[in-house]
């Protein structure tokens, strides 16, 4: 059906074109092909962006979140057990699409390339007639994308991006972030730190050298210090850097008693793994056992790491263990469907889907200046993270933060971490004007 | 005065650049964005090819000049205007500056040593924009206009963006949509008119004895290196241009644009194209493109829909068989069609061209005898 | 000078791996006159046979439990590997030795690989232009990648080392320093010794067996080998096979220090051919004493004293010691003239 | 008659060895002088020293009036001074049009300009000449083949054309029937003798004395990297200095 669909509106977009290029002087406004807004849906439809990698190191993580993407689109059309749609606070979604249409969907290959991500984005909107793009597995790629979406004028649901930047210096009106960041990060995992580790530590950083790394080490830094910890170095690793050996033998004798590895994904597997072989877990320093810390947790990746993880703190959005009942459901939903749990980029993911479907239904229009009011403030509960709100400052939701822990007995592949607190959100909430940023007017591209 | 044959190749061109947003149209790549990539890209592998295609020296480091054309044309966006005249000058010109001072030390050998030390510079860029640099680059987030922006130029001439963040455009026309890609177009045209300039003259043939016979060319009296180094500024030229003419279409300078990979998917667009042939590397670049940008947006549910003619037992096989080669497998179709057309079409794509043409005037005696010689 | 001691060390386990893709490479270069560009993926195949070895090994019995769910609401499955299962402990330490168990089967199954690349595509490409080489092999490295990644995904996949390989060994006293001063992963020691072992039959093979020497002739000039009337072409297959076997055992012993994923070839490609050219085309000596001296300095570079002189340094060092040795000298270190220069 | 090139007190060696021992050489204009010797005489050293490929440890080659040393192949070639090698040196993957026009061009522009805008198509004059200069080889029929698929003797023509089209003062032949088939020699020697008639200055290092004594108006003998001899042909052939050299002193 959807392959129809193409065509059908590759010929409309020829005779517009068509009509462009004979009155020649409207070609040169740039809205030959805008209406009331960009990509008004005019027929039975409404076509959702999906801009996931799936080339790439994040393939995988890019493979669960469009799983979890076409399982929200089941569940707002009607189709399967409805998923967290039950749990959910808001009941304006019906299970009969969005605002009468039924959701249909494009994908993307962002190849986690601010570039590709773009070129994939913008054929979406351009091409497919895409109302919103959601989705992405690194921080670039997200502002990169909200950045097109803001000029494009459409909405920007941001998928697994932990860099303050993405709703912080680089925010847009037209972008919002369900997922959470490096801020939180620290303020959720330094009691926790302090619980288990005591006051009197010296950490040793070891960060990827890009922004996300920066933005890690810096919260992390903060929050620690703040509890009376020392920092004896914190050394940036090129992205990518495969062997880490060169970074962690300095760690040995440096006087530091816990290594804190800001590192996402393969970096993160491998200097993981590589900390681990050096014996770095099994050593006394200063009288007290050394620790490792991987501020920014991830199941897929923490798969990749094998037993390296058993025993070592990080934080998570959300994981599939979460007994509440909303959790449950989507655990459920998605496990009966694919046969394994979700990731945490998955259900991220399908809770910016379900949120921009709930509100623009409940805004009664797809422009995107009526669907970000609906969401600025938007206070909601049932998502599995409890009761949640969509700050108006800067489009982050604020929410509870888990601080897992790797297990040390999994009984599958799936069963990696265990949840040991649930950081209220209260003590995560810092001021909107702390990361700076403008979120500027929204743009709804007519 | 070029040939009647060049001019008709050259009318030809034109024809098909003005007419793409219709001609693309039926496979799906009739949409703004794509065009301006083919155009864009069809410039940087033009340039390319007078380096590659000409000289025969292999660069594998292309992509630093890209990318310094990128943030040229940011920079000025952010501190003299939004106008993509100034930015697309400065762009070139750095371009050209960049690879002027790589080009002058990698020269110093040939084979596999320059390509080597191409590489090294252009990995050493990337490199340090990611990270060290990101002050001048904005590392991996990639550089991007702000509101706060200077834009002395246009605060000069009166012009205000307000709160919204402007985007380039052309004394009020905007490059974005279709204007951007006749904007792109116009240059891709030019482009081409420089390359077929460059390929009929003197110039060019002294840059073809480069890669035929350096010893020969020293012994007839001509300075091999000079020549070798202005092909090299040149293409890097076109490169900064083309780089800038990114930031143009979209203001967003990323790293990655640097990074090898990039580099080796020009040399890959030439030579799957046809080096040293006029139009090969403009189709070798749209081609990787297309890959890159259709076949990736195949998903299960639309092969579904496209194998639903079939029995329900083969749907399924159908649909996961061609899964392997479309959406997240777009790569596989892509290195299999390299390997295809190294082996069956050595010229690359413009030898299954002129095949064509060949056995169309063998069918049609007389017939296609203007359309002989398409390129070279 | 404990960490200069560790950084020698860890330039010497990375050292070993650019030496053995290098080696097989250079062996390609020079025989074959083939630039490949799917060297690394060569690289890659030798640690997906350590990865599937693994898998194989612990294939599963699987029974549904039903007094047990998962969180999705299916009876829980209880996996046993079937090698446990059949061969009890003897099981259970094969499973545990799996990387090294899998170099047995790389052997034979890199070789073949090597065997079928030749002679089905590289072989038609021993006088067409490096450009048509470089498309065609760079092609099949995609290829060879998507299929791993459709078959294991793209998630690192983790191999520890053997348990009993998988302690520290102390230098400390030994050297001189303090117990626990200077301590190094035992694997990764291994894998030095290993490099250097396959290194050492590589050149013993090609300095002391007929075989060896009509290759080396070869690499010298090989129309004159081929006017004597030896069939060059099955042993320059012979030696293709060779340098996948060499590049595929590289790759499966790495495997528990870097976790192999579908892209690591890539990853290793670029770094490989400068290792290469640094050490001069088509000379053996030179790759190995390029891969080993580019590791030492990688890892000297990524010091934090190195570091806060020059920001930045440990992300270019490779490229730019490539860029001063090829200005100083023109041929990398040990190359010869006329390989590759035109 | 004035000379045109004038080799003084040249000396080279390498390492140990002496390769160049004081070699004076005084060329004519207008002559076809050969350098004959044995293998291992220094007849390739002291030609290189010509080109600018080696340069001596003491000595002076002028050219014209102009020092050879201390500069650039490609500047020699801009004072006058082409030459043909052993191997043929074309351009193999062009055509033989574009083989000969190249020089042509480098003889009009000079070492290095960028020429870009012009096409070929309209440079008549250099085309002009290009083929008359392939017709007096023989070979303008072939005008539009590529030089890489033309025989030896073919290349050698071809290279002759190269080298005549830039109307050098001075021509310098290695061996130029070297690997030739003798009917192939004997046309090529024709063609030399064609081009010697003209006036043109050549040296022609030889180890063929077929071709040596068919062209050369003036023979120097070179032995163990020292002048032994220098005289007209006629004469060089009864002198017992060559002829020990040639034999090896071997009484046999």
């Amino acid at each position: 059906m959807s392959k129809f669909e193409f065509s059908r509106r590759g010929v409309l977009k020829s005779a517009t074109a068509l009509t462009a290029g004979l009155a020649a002087p409207t070609i040169f406004t740039s809205s030959a092909w805008a209406a009331g807004y960009t990509n008004e849906p005019k027929g039975g439809t409404v076509t959702f962006g999906f801009n996931v990698p799936q080339s790439g190191a994040y393939a995988d993580e890019g493979a669960d979140e469009l799983r979890a993407y076409q399982l929200a689109v089941e569940h707002i059309n009607g189709e399967g057990d409805g998923g967290m749609l039950g749990t959910f606070s808001s009941k304006a979604l019906t299970g009969n699409g969005v605002n009468g249409k039924k959701v249909v969907f494009v994908t993307g290959d962002t190849q986690t390339k601010s570039d590709a991500a773009r070129a994939s984005a913008k054929r979406m909107i351009e091409k497919d007639g895409a109302i919103m793009i959601t989705g992405g597995s690194s921080s670039g790629v997200a502002v990169a994308v909200q950045g097109l979406c803001q000029d494009a004028g459409v909405i920007f649901m941001a998928g697994l991006t932990h860099s303050n930047d993405t709703t912080g210096k680089d925010k847009r009106a037209n972008g919002f972030r369900h997922f959470f960041n490096t801020e939180m990060t620290g303020a959720a995992l330094a009691p926790v730190l302090k619980n288990n580790y005591g006051t009197d530590r010296t950490a040793y950083h070891l960060t990827a050298d890009y922004t996300w790394g920066w933005s890690q080490e810096g919260s992390i830094q903060k929050y620690t210090e703040a509890l009376g910890w020392k920092t004896a170095s914190a050394v940036r690793t090129p992205l990518g850097a495969g062997d880490f050996s060169q970074y962690i033998t300095p760690v040995l004798n440096s006087g530091a008693d816990v290594l804190i590895l800001n590192h996402y994904g393969r970096d993160m597997v491998n200097s993981l793994t590589q900390a681990v072989q050096f014996g770095l877990r099994d050593k006394m320093v200063n009288g007290k056992k050394f620790e490792v810390v991987v501020p920014l947790y991830s199941r897929l990746m923490a798969q990749g790491a094998g037993d390296a993880v058993k025993g070592i703190f990080g934080s998570t959005n959300w994981h599939w263990s979460l007994q509440d009942e909303a959790s449950k459901a989507f655990v459920k939903s998605f496990g009966q469907k694919y046969g394994f749990p979700p990731s945490q980029a998955a259900h991220t993911t399908y809770c910016q889907a379900i949120l921009y479907a709930d509100a623009a239904q409940r805004a009664g229009t797809f422009r995107p200046s009526g669907v970000g009011k609906a969401l600025e403030g938007f206070k909601f509960d049932g998502l599995g993270n409890g009761p949640t709100e969509y700050r108006a400052e800067d489009h982050q939701c604020f929410k509870d933060v888990l601080v897992v822990k790797g297990k040390e007995n999994p009984t599958s592949k799936f069963d990696l971490l265990e949840v040991v607190e649930v950081t209220p959100r209260a003590q995560v909430e810092y001021p909107a004007l702390l990361l700076g940023g403008e979120l500027g007017p929204y743009n709804d591209g007519a | 005065m070029p040939t009647r044959n060049d001019m008709l190749l050259l009318t030809g061109f034109v024809a098909v650049v003005l007419a793409a947003p219709f001609l693309f149209e039926p496979i799906g790549a009739g949409y703004p964005d794509l065009l301006q990539k083919f155009a864009i890209f069809g410039i940087f592998a033009i340039g390319f090819n007078i380096l590659f295609g000409l000289t025969g020296y292999l660069s594998f480091g292309h992509a630093a000049f890209l990318g310094v054309g990128s943030y040229t044309a940011v920079w000025t966006f952010k501190l003299l205007s939004m106008n993509p005249l100034p930015a697309i000058v400065l762009a070139t010109l750095f371009g050209g500056l960049f690879a002027a001072l790589i080009g002058f030390i990698s020269l110093r050998r040939t084979g596999i040593y320059f390509s080597i030390l191409t590489l090294a510079f252009a990995q050493m860029s990337y490199n340090l924009a990611y990270s060290v640099l990101t002050p001048i680059t904005n590392g991996e987030t990639g550089l991007q206009l702000s509101q706060g922006d200077p834009r002395v130029l246009d605060i000069a001439f009166g012009r205000d963006y307000g709160a919204v963040l402007p985007s380039s455009d052309l004394f009020g026309l905007e490059m974005t949509g279709y204007p951007g890609f006749y904007f792109c177009g116009a240059m891709l045209i030019v482009c081409f008119y420089i390359a077929l300039r460059i390929f009929r003259s003197p110039f060019g043939m002294m840059l073809r004895a480069v890669k035929s016979n350096q010893n020969r060319m020293n012994y007839t009296g001509l300075n091999t290196r000079p020549y070798a180094l202005t092909a090299f500024i040149i293409s890097g030229m076109y490169a900064g241009l083309a780089g800038g003419l990114l930031a143009v279409t979209d203001p967003l300078a990323g790293a990655e644009r640097m990074q090898w990979t990039a580099s080796g998917e020009v040399v890959l667009m030439t030579i799957l194209g046809g080096s040293g042939t006029l139009l090969g590397p403009v189709i070798g670049a749209a081609v990787i493109k297309y890959f890159e940008n259709i076949f990736s947006a195949f998903n299960k549910s639309m092969l579904g829909d496209i194998f639903s003619f079939l029995p329900e037992s083969l749907q399924s096989g159908a649909v996961s068989v061609a899964s392997l080669f479309v959406g997240e497998g777009w790569h596989l179709t892509l290195g299999a069609m390299f390997v295809l057309i190294v082996i069956f079409l050595p010229g690359g794509l413009m030898e299954g061209i002129r095949r064509i043409g060949a056995l169309a005037r063998r069918k049609k005696p007389g017939g296609g005898a203007s359309a002989s010689t398409p390129a070279e | 000078m404990d960490a200069i001691f560790l950084q020698i060390l860890n330039g010497l386990d990375k050292g070993g791996a650019y030496a053995l893709i290098a080696l097989g490479l250079t062996i390609i270069f020079g025989t074959l006159g083939v630039v490949n560009f799917a060297h690394g993926a060569l690289f890659m195949l030798g640690a997906f046979c350590a990865v599937s070895i693994k898998a194989l090994f612990s294939m599963n019995k699987v029974a549904l439990d039903p007094t047990q769910m998962t969180a999705w609401g299916t009876p829980m499955e209880i996996r046993t590997p079937y090698i446990i299962d059949w061969f009890g402990d003897f099981g259970a330490t094969l499973l545990d030795y799996s990387v090294p168990v899998s170099i047995l089967i790389a052997i034979p199954v890199m070789l073949l690989l090597g065997v079928i690349m030749e002679r089905g595509l590289i072989r038609h490409f021993y006088k067409r232009p490096h450009a048509d080489q470089i498309l065609v092999t760079f092609g099949l490295a995609i290829v060879l990648q998507e299929l791993v990644k459709s078959q294991f995904g793209a998630n690192p996949i983790p191999q520890p080392a053997p348990e009993a390989a998988q302690g520290m060994i102390d230098f400390g006293l030994a050297i001189g320093f303090d117990a626990g001063n200077v301590v190094y992963p035992a694997w990764r020691l291994i894998y030095f010794l290993f490099s250097l072992a396959i290194i050492g039959i590589v050149f013993a093979f090609l300095q002391f067996t007929t075989f060896g020497m009509v290759v080396r002739a070869g690499m010298a000039d090989r129309e004159t080998v081929g006017l004597l009337g030896i069939d060059i072409d099955r042993r320059f297959t012979i030696v293709f096979g060779m340098a996948a076997v060499v590049a595929g055992l590289a790759g499966a012993m790495y495997t528990p220090i870097l976790s192999p994923d579908y892209h690591m070839g890539m990853d290793f490609l670029v770094l490989s051919f400068v290792v290469v050219v640094v050490g001069g085309m088509g000379s053996l000596g030179g790759a190995v004493a390029a891969g080993f001296l580019l590791g030492i300095l990688q890892s000297f570079a990524s010091m934090n004293e190195v570091k806060n002189i020059f920001p930045g340094i440990d992300q270019i060092i490779i490229y730019l010691i490539a860029v001063v040795i090829l200005l100083v000298r023109p041929r990398g270190l040990m190359g010869r003239k006329g390989v590759m220069e035109g | 008659m004035a000379s045109i090139l004038t080799v003084q007190n040249v000396n080279k060696r390498f390492g140990g060895l002496k390769a160049l021992d004081n070699v004076n050489l005084e060329i004519e204009a207008g002559t076809v002088h050969a350098i004959i010797g044995p293998n291992g005489a220094g007849k390739s050293t002291l030609l290189n020293c010509f080109i600018g490929r080696l340069e001596p440890d003491t000595g002076t080659v002028i050219f014209d009036g102009v020092s050879l040393l201390g500069i650039k192949p490609h500047e020699i070639n801009q004072v006058g001074v082409s030459r043909v090698f052993q191997t043929p040196e074309v351009f193999g993957n062009l055509t033989l049009r574009d083989n000969v026009m190249i020089p042509a061009f480098a003889k009009r522009d000079g070492s290095f300009r960028i020429n870009a805008w012009k096409g070929v198509k309209r440079e008549t004059d250099i085309e002009a000449k290009a083929m008359a200069m392939l017709e007096n080889v023989g070979l303008a029929r072939k005008a539009d083949e590529i030089a890489g698929q033309l025989s030896r003797g073919d290349k050698r023509r071809l290279e002759l054309a190269m080298c005549l089209v830039q109307e050098p003062k001075l021509l310098l032949l290695d061996e130029p029937t070297a690997g030739m088939a003798r009917a192939e020699t004997n046309t090529t020697i024709d063609l030399l003798k064609k081009i010697a008639e003209t006036g043109i200055t050549m040296v022609v290092i030889e180890h063929d004395m077929h071709v040596v004594f068919s062209l050369a108006d003036r023979i120097s003998v070179l032995a163990q990297g020292t002048v032994i001899a220098e005289d007209l042909p006629e004469r060089i052939k009864g002198n017992p200095k060559v002829q020990e050299a040639y034999l090896g002193g071997a009484h046999l």
